[in-house]
């Protein structure tokens, strides 16, 4: 069997440049197609940006693995007076999720966009989506705390832009779109305001330096305050409950392109963040943070396991169904991260790599639907299956895989969750997860139920299958979903590594 | 690993999902698709007895498929128990399918294709429960099962259908989310791995606290055992058609449950362990109220698959029990009497679907006085029932004696006890469903006649004789069968 | 292979198997010579088999199966006696039913009485356990074979309760195997006087489950109404089909496992007494003659407790010449309800004018079962009298067993012929009854004579017969024996005439006795929809509560978490923003107050 | 930022003044009904805080608060509540009750917690000791920028600067897509009832636009050696245009300017950026490390009086790639604050045609 280890076992030394490539590539791109005179050149631009970054994303990923993590200082300058990247396990594999997703979306993009936006607009979306996906990957390879905050506000506006232009399909796209810029701007306001207040502390903004220097401090207010303001200001950017009010509306008026990125992405990188700072930059591993883990975020995490997989039964448009379950699917993730072991980290980076897999197959095969069939409600799309068979499937494998059907990547996640928990002695924490999934198979099954198993009434829009463009990737996820159920050594080892690179200061 | 063995394995999984395949491609053509039916059980069976006769030889084919994380694999190794699952299950495949081909024809039944494709990937994940080589293989083919049965009980597509595949699925995957996988995980913390191990792969492994806390979650996990509080969904299942009932509700998905409970409880916690564990006990009452309790409330049913279906949740926790007792000869027990009630109950479930597809009638009350035109069916109803309730000539009595005997030799007085309480009850509400259609008093005559012209399909009654002769044959070779088995139920030194 | 070697082989299998596969033949067999041969041969067959070569006390074949040493045939002097009454009584039954084509009824008499007989020759508990719960099928299919109303729920009642006695001694039989680690019968006890008999410890768990299955076999009182209650429900041949065997079994049963069980004495006693009552009251004559089956079992109960040799030889013979005339009584009984329809004393009388030849069989079965001297029952009940004569502290069981015999001779000996065929006359002018019913009755009045008056033979195959032959000698035929059993005929005769003339003997009048069993027929079907409306009312409400529980979470939880509910509903960005700020303070509060 | 306060006293008594003047506006807004009212008071809040920036010694942000929050972002906004209601409704009392408390227990929780912050200006505060000291030591050498802050925004972080741009060019990318381009954006025939009674308003306009267009480059070119830099001058360029149209109507600017090549404009200003940052990889130097700008061969071939002060010479990539970048971020502002004014005032054009249509 063929496992995707050798995949980045041999992936291609580049430059010593390749982590900043990594991120200006898809920068450079977004220029270019916001200059390209065509649709379908602005298109090529994005895939071939993508496809870069995630070529960088993988050179990245092997060289991490071989020699550990990557430091690259950007003008030259050493830290902490310049700029320096530093990418170790966690980050390459949020590198690698983060560009992969991108070049799904992209390649998705090209059928899917025609349908939902107007050409002339093209060539600025695409542009829209690189800095977008520039950003998020600048975030999650930046070792500068500041700089992490400028690249959270490029994929964010490029975000709120994207959300905005749904409003050809729906008009609640709009208030949704504001929605989520006002929030994203609290929290990246409160992220920068805990920034000032670290440097107030300590007068650096290296993650390294702040780590070292915040070890030494102790017991400072300061560094308190800063804390609060950093984790709940990225706690709002990666939807945590009750946070996560932005979220719902963006993805589900959001055009396809964006709404599959930022399901596989957007939270998952502010996780990634919010992770990186309580783990690794604050001192002593999680201990520094540990009330807030144990009385908010942990807490809140399963609140909104249960609570956003209610809403989601109780939901009737297929996509806001989707959205809430992400938001429930983000604490499970946060559940994992605040168990705060080996173990526990490297369950939930498993899980977010997983949810980011499975959740992106559903939207995109929805979205793929959505082509054809103008329709939101869950109720259009009985009997589906029938007219799109393929698409269905796609959908199928993502919904089993998120309810944690066995043989799916879904099941292998739930697997380390529960395992994890009940490693760590946290029977409640195991319980959560055990009755999380049971929601979660029920508003499945009422997808699925009403796609394969409803017949569409007499006289309703039928769909038709979605084009090839816009079928392949989603095959190709869909058959991800199952293959990694089969042989998950590749995700494994990706959060395992980031898992150690995030618990390595812990004592 | 063991030449050959592998290609076994890898063709009892490979057949009915090969099968499952096949039979959408030709859908549109009915002969060839149920052509294709038959075919794919007969070889089903060819390999799943070569199996058998390997473990018996003491060469048990092996086969790793995959490791989707570490410590964790796809594995699979015959031992007797599973031995005796694959080859029941895959002979009883190609009876019910020749009962399918009568029913679904003669009730002339939509989606026939999704029935035959979804009863061939019922029977791959039937073959992967039996095989498994660990539990965690074993959790992925249940749940397989589960979901590739859902379409089966929702086949009416209907509200009421639906309503039921709701519960159908909402228990049993419910069930295995919250305690069955929890339990899982558990056993793999606790023993570093989730590997079926003669003589229990927890035994000095865990504290009494901890074995309690999996035995519990992994036995009301199975939720296919349908112990009670957890058997509402297999009532509900009961809409059913005939040959799912028949099949899945009689052998595949409920012998499932008590399959795994019987391999966890030889295997996992091992007789040493069960017999030091508390919680056995209490689920020993668990299982003998169930077992009460279910046979009560069948009595109170007229409508003749749900008193089956309720009949079925008693008989099941038989097994419940049996597994539980604290010895390990109530294992041997145990998987004859799963085995015997497999032949009984699809007797007698493709005799209700005979009677339904002949006449219409699905209530007891109905059926009095059909037997002098349904002779056959009616008689092998007879032989399916007194096999159930553990009459001689019927294999069910064999295993009715040895599950008292191993009740009785543990001082488990109140599993005897309910076990022969229900025997009673079992004749009370089975029996005269068959006298009452065979020897009418006067006046009881036939109350309605055949709906289709020439009574119950020709297929559809060979079909359940098979069965119920089958009923009769296990009687004479059950001793054969327990002998096969007895290696499960061996102590490590 | 020469005959020798085939009846080798024959023999050794237990002779109940051979009954049984007749009964194969009986149930394809479609013309009567067939089933002649079936009903015939096959209890031909199987007396070949246990008469040859005669191999008492060996057992014949022993085997594992599921880890229990089985022993299929064990035959020795006690089952053999009994054997030879199953095997008259199946061939008698065959002669008797020949009439009728009902290859059902053939097939569940042949396996019926196979089965009985596979038990009295099974050589452990758990065979024994099989062929009992075969012959309970077998014998309930007999029943609903009457194809009536009463007769159904009559079967289901028979069915139940005799399942119910299987059950008890499957469990009984299982338990005692286990304390014993054994269940070969020859394991389980030794030998005394030369017979393996009273080889169960009644006092132990598993024997007390075995007892209590036997009793309800051999219908003790209080458990007793299964038997009147189903006999007279079958069909003409039905009763004499069933007569024979379950009683019969469950007396062999009693001496192989209890004899010499004080309990039995007085059980037995009872046995005797009560049911005279009943049979002296009741209308139809069939369950006259149930009851009259009832009281002649306490014979042998009681005899099986004193476990005498002689008692027991008593208790043997009894059984054999029991099966005879009782059968011959019901045929004759069976006789009159194929020509008449029914058998209720009150619409009975007068029929020797046209049923002669069934009238003189009537008699001999009459002076049988009342013992009169020279005729079967004389030759046996004699031994257990004198059985009880002797010992110490016998005297009430003495009185009593006397008692009952008088009444024998008033409901069995005068009251059946008399009723039936002589009394007021009716005005029915029946047929005489088939060719093949005379022959049957023929051949058991015959038999009734020939052990009445060469009981030689029959002493000899008794389960002691060095004892029995030696009372034949001695006492049989003395003068005392003789006298008092004539003096208590005569008395008995007067007594009726009296009563008769009088007119004190409870008159011939239609209506139902209510005995234990009403409590069956009655309180059962009734009990059970009493019980099961409150459980079924509780049942819903518990299901209502249920309902309205669920029905008002889901209708909060709809409230809360649907898209336009609590949790759910847009909430304006303002709040939203507020709701940053408390989480922002609650982060803050708990990291800076740690 | 940096200098210490020479009289702390007056300081703090105009501190204190300006910070109570900032309240009383900022309480104005929060009682005002009419939006344009709040937008003028915002733009007076803008211009407040510029003072007060000023006063602590901040001058570059003062110039951009100055610039962008009272100015640019006042016409943006204007030509918002164009295309809306002017008023809204006042909330109850009973509704502010709630956040009131909210906000006073976090801000005293803040209060208690800024108790640990270093006094402002404190020179041994971690802030002035560590990194900051570092780049007041560093950079004259390594870049040889007289204006520190220069330096460390457009090289030591020019990576953020970067960012940053990109920031504003998806800004721009979003308002573009949101507000229009295309048809729905063409501008109103010219009204007939324009006449010519703006006239003085025109002649000094053209003359100040020119004046305008200067003065941002001077700002642009003045970054280096004080306040200033290309965000400050694209912002003035921005408004040299906006005033354009002001004065001579929409129309005439975008035939002027047209809204496409001011879009492209700014994407070319990222591309210039990052290009430099390419450029410098290219020469075997890191991202953005400007003294590989040009390849050493090239850089051997440039007459020395070219490079002025020879102590300075290693500088030379230094200040080309500030100025390069700086002019890429003045090209990507500008044109980003046209595009948003475009759109902007577009819609409002679109919102007449309609409501005269109506």
């Amino acid at each position: 069997m063929i496992s995707f280890e050798t995949l980045y076992a041999a992936a291609p030394a580049l430059t010593a440049h390749a982590p900043v490539l990594m991120v200006a590539g898809p920068l450079i791109a977004a220029c270019v197609a916001a200059l390209s005179p065509t649709a379908r050149t602005s298109w090529m631009i994005s895939v071939t940006g993508s496809m870069f970054a995630a070529w960088m994303a993988l050179a990245i990923t092997g060289e991490v693995a071989r020699h550990g993590a990557v430091d690259y200082y950007i003008g030259g300058f050493a830290p902490p007076l310049g700029i320096a990247f530093y990418i170790d396990g966690l980050g390459a594999m949020m590198a690698l999720l983060v560009s992969s997703a991108g070049v799904m979306a992209s390649i998705y993009s090209g059928h899917s966009l025609a349908a939902e936006v107007r050409a002339e607009k093209h060539t600025h979306v695409q542009a829209a989506f690189l800095l977008c996906q520039a950003g998020l990957l600048g975030l999650v390879s930046t070792g500068d705390a500041f700089n992490a905050f400028v690249f959270l506000e490029v994929s964010s506006i490029g975000a709120y832009a994207l959300v905005a232009i749904g409003e050809k399909r729906d008009r609640r796209a709009l208030p949704a779109a504001f929605n989520y810029l006002i929030m994203g701007t609290i929290g990246a306001t409160l992220y920068v305001i805990g920034i000032g207040f670290l440097y107030a502390a300590t007068g650096t903004l290296n993650m390294a330096d702040l780590s070292a220097r915040l070890a030494t401090l102790g017991d400072s207010s300061v560094v308190q305050a800063g804390f609060a303001f950093i984790v709940v200001g990225l706690g709002i950017k990666a939807a945590m409950f009750p946070l996560h009010g932005w979220l719902p509306g963006a993805y589900s008026f959001g055009p396809s392109l964006i709404v599959i990125f930022l399901a596989a992405t957007a939270t998952k990188t502010s996780i990634y963040l919010m992770a990186r700072f309580i783990f690794d930059v604050f001192p002593d591993g999680a201990a520094f943070g540990r009330n807030f883990i144990a009385w908010v975020l942990a807490p809140l995490a399963a609140t909104a396991a249960i609570v956003c997989s209610i809403q989601a039964t109780f939901e009737r448009e297929i996509r806001r169904i989707l959205a809430f379950s992400s938001v429930a699917q983000v604490g499970l993730i946060l559940l994992g991260l605040s168990l705060a072991t080996i173990l526990g980290a490297s369950a939930g980076l498993f899980y977010l790599m997983a949810h980011a897999l499975m959740k992106m197959t559903l939207f995109m095969a929805v979205g793929g639907l959505a082509i054809s069939l103008p329709a939101r409600r869950l109720d259009d799309f009985a009997g589906v299956a029938r007219d799109a068979p393929w698409s269905a499937t796609a959908f199928a494998a993502g919904a089993l895989s998120l309810a944690g059907a066995p043989l799916t990547l879904g099941f292998l996640a739930k697997w380390r969750l529960l395992e994890a928990a009940l490693n760590a002695g946290q029977i409640w924490i195991a319980a959560t997860v055990a009755i999380a999934s049971l929601l979660t198979l029920l508003y499945v099954g009422r997808m699925l139920e009403a796609i394969f198993f409803r017949s569409a009434p007499a006289g309703a829009p039928r769909a038709v299958e979605a084009p090839v463009g816009v079928l392949a990737p989603v095959l190709v996820l869909a058959g991800l979903n199952i293959w990694f159920g089969l042989d998950a050594s590749l995700p494994e080892q990706l959060a395992g590594a980031g898992a150690k690179a995030l618990l390595a200061g812990a004592p | 690993m063991t030449s050959g063995g592998d290609l076994l394995i890898f063709l009892a999984l490979a057949t009915p999902l090969f099968a499952a395949v096949a039979i959408y491609a030709v859908g549109r053509m009915p002969d060839v698709r149920e052509t294709l039916t038959v075919i794919a059980s007969i070889a089903l069976s060819i390999v799943t007895i070569s199996m058998f006769m390997r473990v018996g030889a003491g060469n048990p084919p092996v086969l790793t498929v995959a490791r989707p994380l570490a410590g964790l694999e796809i594995a699979f190794r015959l031992e007797p128990l599973g031995a005796l699952f694959a080859v029941m299950a895959s002979a009883l495949w190609g009876v019910n399918s020749l009962f399918s081909i009568g029913y679904m024809r003669g009730k002339r039944e939509a989606n026939q294709t999704r029935f035959y494709v979804c009863f061939a990937f019922a029977m791959f994940a039937v073959m992967g429960i039996a095989m498994a080589a660990n539990l965690f293989t074993l959790f992925i083919f249940y749940e397989v099962l589960t979901f590739s049965t859902y379409p089966l009980v929702t086949h009416a597509g209907d509200a009421a259908a639906r309503r039921a595949g709701r519960i159908y699925l909402a228990t049993l995957v419910g069930a295995s989310l919250v305690l069955f996988l929890p339990g899982i995980v558990g056993v793999h913390l606790a023993a570093g791995s989730t590997t079926f191990i003669p003589g229990g792969l927890l035994t000095g492994k865990v504290n009494v606290v901890t074995g309690n806390v999996l035995l519990l979650l992994l036995v009301f996990g199975a939720a296919k055992a349908a112990l009670m509080p957890l058997h509402g969904w297999l009532p509900a299942a009961m809409v059913a058609p005939a040959p799912v009932s028949a099949l899945l509700h009689a052998v595949a998905v409920v012998k499932a449950g008590a399959f795994v409970i019987l391999k966890t409880s030889a295997y996992i916690f091992g007789s040493d362990l069960i017999s030091a564990l508390p919680a056995a006990t209490w689920l020993l009452w668990v299982a003998a109220g169930t077992i009460v309790i279910a046979s009560l409330v069948a009595m109170t049913k007229d409508e003749l698959k749900l008193r089956l279906a309720w009949s079925t949740v008693g008989q099941l926790a038989y097994v419940t029990s049996a597994a539980l007792l604290p010895a390990a000869a109530g294992l041997v027990a145990g998987g004859l009497h799963m085995l015997i009630h497999a032949f009984a109950k699809i007797t007698l479930f493709m005799c209700a679907g005979a009677i339904y597809v002949a006449t219409g009638a699905s209530k007891v009350s109905e059926m009095r006085g059909l037997g002098r035109s349904m002779p056959i069916v009616f008689a092998c109803f007879l032989a399916g029932a007194l096999c159930v309730v553990g009459l001689p000539p019927f294999a069910g009595m064999w295993s009715k004696f040895l599950l008292i005997t191993a009740a009785f030799g543990t001082q488990t007085w109140i599993t005897a006890a309910a076990m022969i309480v229900s025997s009673l009850l079992g004749l009370l509400y089975l029996a005269p469903v068959a006298i009452r259609a065979l020897l009418p008093p006067a006046g009881d005559g036939s109350s309605g006649g055949f709906i289709r012209p020439y009574g119950a399909p020709g297929p559809v009654v060979a079909a359940l004789a098979i069965t119920a002769a089958g009923c009769v044959a296990l009687f004479l070779f059950a001793d054969a069968v327990a002998a096969y088995l007895a290696p499960i139920a061996r102590r490590v030194p | 292979m020469t005959v020798e070697r085939l009846l080798d082989l024959g023999a050794a299998i237990n002779p109940g198997f051979h009954l049984i596969i007749a009964a194969l033949l009986a149930a394809v067999a479609k013309d009567t010579f067939t089933r002649a041969v079936a009903l015939i041969g096959g209890p031909a067959l199987a007396l070949l088999v246990m008469l040859y070569p005669p191999v008492a006390g060996v057992e014949v074949s022993r085997e594992m199966f599921l880890g229990f040493q089985l022993s299929l045939y064990r035959p020795d002097s006690l089952s053999l006696i009994f054997g030879l009454g199953f095997v008259l009584a199946a061939a008698l039954g065959g002669v008797y039913s020949l009439h009728r084509r009902d290859r059902m009824q053939d097939a569940a008499g042949l396996v019926y009485a196979g089965s009985a007989l596979g038990a009295i020759f099974a050589g452990d508990l758990i065979t024994l356990v099989i062929f009992a719960e075969v012959a309970t099928v077998a014998s309930a299919l007999l029943v609903f074979a009457a194809r009536t109303g009463p007769a159904y729920h009559a079967g289901l009642r028979f069915l139940t309760i005799q399942f119910a006695a299987g059950l008890l001694l499957t469990a009984g039989a299982a338990l005692y195997g286990l304390e014993k680690g054994t269940f070969l019968i020859a394991d389980l006890g030794g030998l005394w006087n030369g017979l393996l008999v009273g080889i169960v410890d009644p006092a132990s768990a598993g024997g007390m489950l075995i007892f209590a299955g036997v009793g309800i076999k051999a219908a003790f009182p209080l458990v007793h109404n299964w038997l009147t209650d189903s006999y007279p429900n079958t069909t003409e041949t039905g009763a004499v089909v069933l007569s024979p065997y379950t009683t019969t079994m469950a007396v062999y049963l009693l001496a192989r496992f209890f004899a010499g069980y004080d309990p039995l004495i007085w059980i037995g006693a009872a046995m005797t007494v009560y049911p005279v009552f009943f049979a002296v009251m009741e209308n139809d004559l069939r369950k006259v003659l149930a009851y009259s089956t009832n009281n002649q079992i306490g014979f042998m109960v009681c005899a099986v407790g004193i476990g005498s040799t002689l008692s027991i030889n008593g208790a043997a013979a009894h059984a054999v010449a029991h099966i005879v005339f009782k059968g011959l009584l019901f045929m004759t009984m069976g006789a009159i309800k194929l020509r008449v329809g029914t058998t209720k004393a009150s619409e009975l009388g007068g029929l020797h004018r046209t049923m002669p030849w069934t009238t003189l069989a009537c008699l001999v079965g009459s002076v049988s079962i009342s013992a009169l001297p020279f005729f079967a029952g004389y030759t046996s009940k004699t031994m257990i009298m004198t059985a009880a004569e002797s010992g110490p502290g016998m005297l009430i069981v003495w009185l009593m067993l006397l008692f009952a015999s008088a009444g024998v001779l008033e409901h069995s000996g005068i009251k059946i012929p008399f009723m039936a065929f002589f009394s007021h006359d009716s005005g029915k002018r029946p047929e005489e009854a088939p060719f093949n019913m005379l022959l049957a009755m023929g051949l058991s009045a015959g038999l009734c004579l020939v052990i009445g008056i060469y009981p030689g033979w029959f002493y000899a195959l008794l389960p002691f017969p060095d004892q029995a032959l030696e009372f034949l000698a001695q006492d049989l035929v003395s003068t005392a024996h003789i006298i008092q059993q004539l003096q208590l005929l005569v008395f008995a005769v007067l007594a009726f005439m009296i009563l008769w003339r009088l007119k004190l003997y409870p008159a011939e009048r239609p209506g139902v006795i209510i005995d234990i069993e009403w409590l069956w027929r009655k309180g059962a079907p009734e009990a059970g929809p009493a019980l099961a409306k409150p459980m079924r009312a509780g049942a819903r409400i518990l299901a209502g509560l249920a309902s309205i529980v669920i029905g008002r979470m889901q209708m909060a939880a709809r409230q809360v978490f649907a898209s336009d509910g609590l949790v759910s509903r847009k909430v304006p960005l303002s709040a939203t923003a507020i709701l940053a700020l408390c989480i922002l303070g609650l982060v803050m509060l708990v990291s800076l107050f740690q | 930022m940096i200098a210490l306060p020479s009289s702390l006293n007056a300081n703090l008594v105009i501190g204190i003044a300006l910070l109570v003047m900032l309240l009383v506006v900022a309480g104005a807004i929060v009682r005002t009904r009419s939006l344009l009212a709040a937008i003028i008071l915002f733009s007076i809040y803008s211009l407040v805080s510029a003072v007060w920036l000023v006063v602590m010694d901040a001058a570059d942000v003062a110039f951009t608060e100055a610039v962008i929050g009272a100015g640019v972002s006042t016409i943006v906004l204007l030509g918002a509540i164009l295309l809306t209601r002017g008023e809204v409704e006042k909330p109850g009392w009973r509704a502010l009750v709630a956040p009131a408390l909210v906000c006073a227990g976090v801000g005293g929780l803040l209060i208690y917690a800024a108790a640990g912050l270093p006094a402002l200006g404190d020179p041994a505060s971690p802030a002035n000791a560590h990194v900051g000291r570092a780049y007041l030591e560093a950079a004259p050498k390594e870049i040889g920028a007289p204006n520190i802050v220069t330096a460390v925004l457009a090289s030591y972080r020019g990576f953020d600067t970067l960012g940053e741009t990109a920031v504003i060019f998806a800004a721009g990318i979003g308002v573009a897509l949101m507000l229009g381009f295309g048809p729905h954006a063409s501008p109103l025939p010219p009204a007939a009832t324009i006449g010519d009674h703006h006239v003085v308003l025109r002649v000094s306009a053209k003359f100040l636009i020119p004046l305008i267009a200067l003065f941002a480059l001077y700002v642009q070119f003045h970054g280096d050696l004080g306040a200033g830099g290309g965000f400050q001058a694209g912002v003035i360029m921005a408004a040299a245009i906006i005033l354009h149209a002001l004065v001579f109507g929409l129309r005439d600017t975008m035939m002027a300017v047209p809204p496409r090549l001011v879009r492209s404009i700014a994407a070319l200003g990222v591309l210039l950026y990052a290009g430099v940052g390419v450029a410098c990889m290219l020469n075997g130097g890191a991202f953005l490390d400007y003294d590989y700008l040009f390849p050493p061969a090239f850089e051997k071939q440039v007459p020395g009086w070219l490079l002025g002060d020879p102590e300075h010479a290693h500088h030379w990539g230094q200040h080309f790639g500030i100025l390069l970048i700086e002019l890429g971020v003045l090209l990507t502002v500008a044109a980003t604050m046209l595009t948003i004014f475009y759109g902007f005032a577009g819609r409002t054009v679109e919102a007449i045609r309609q409501e005269r249509g109506a």
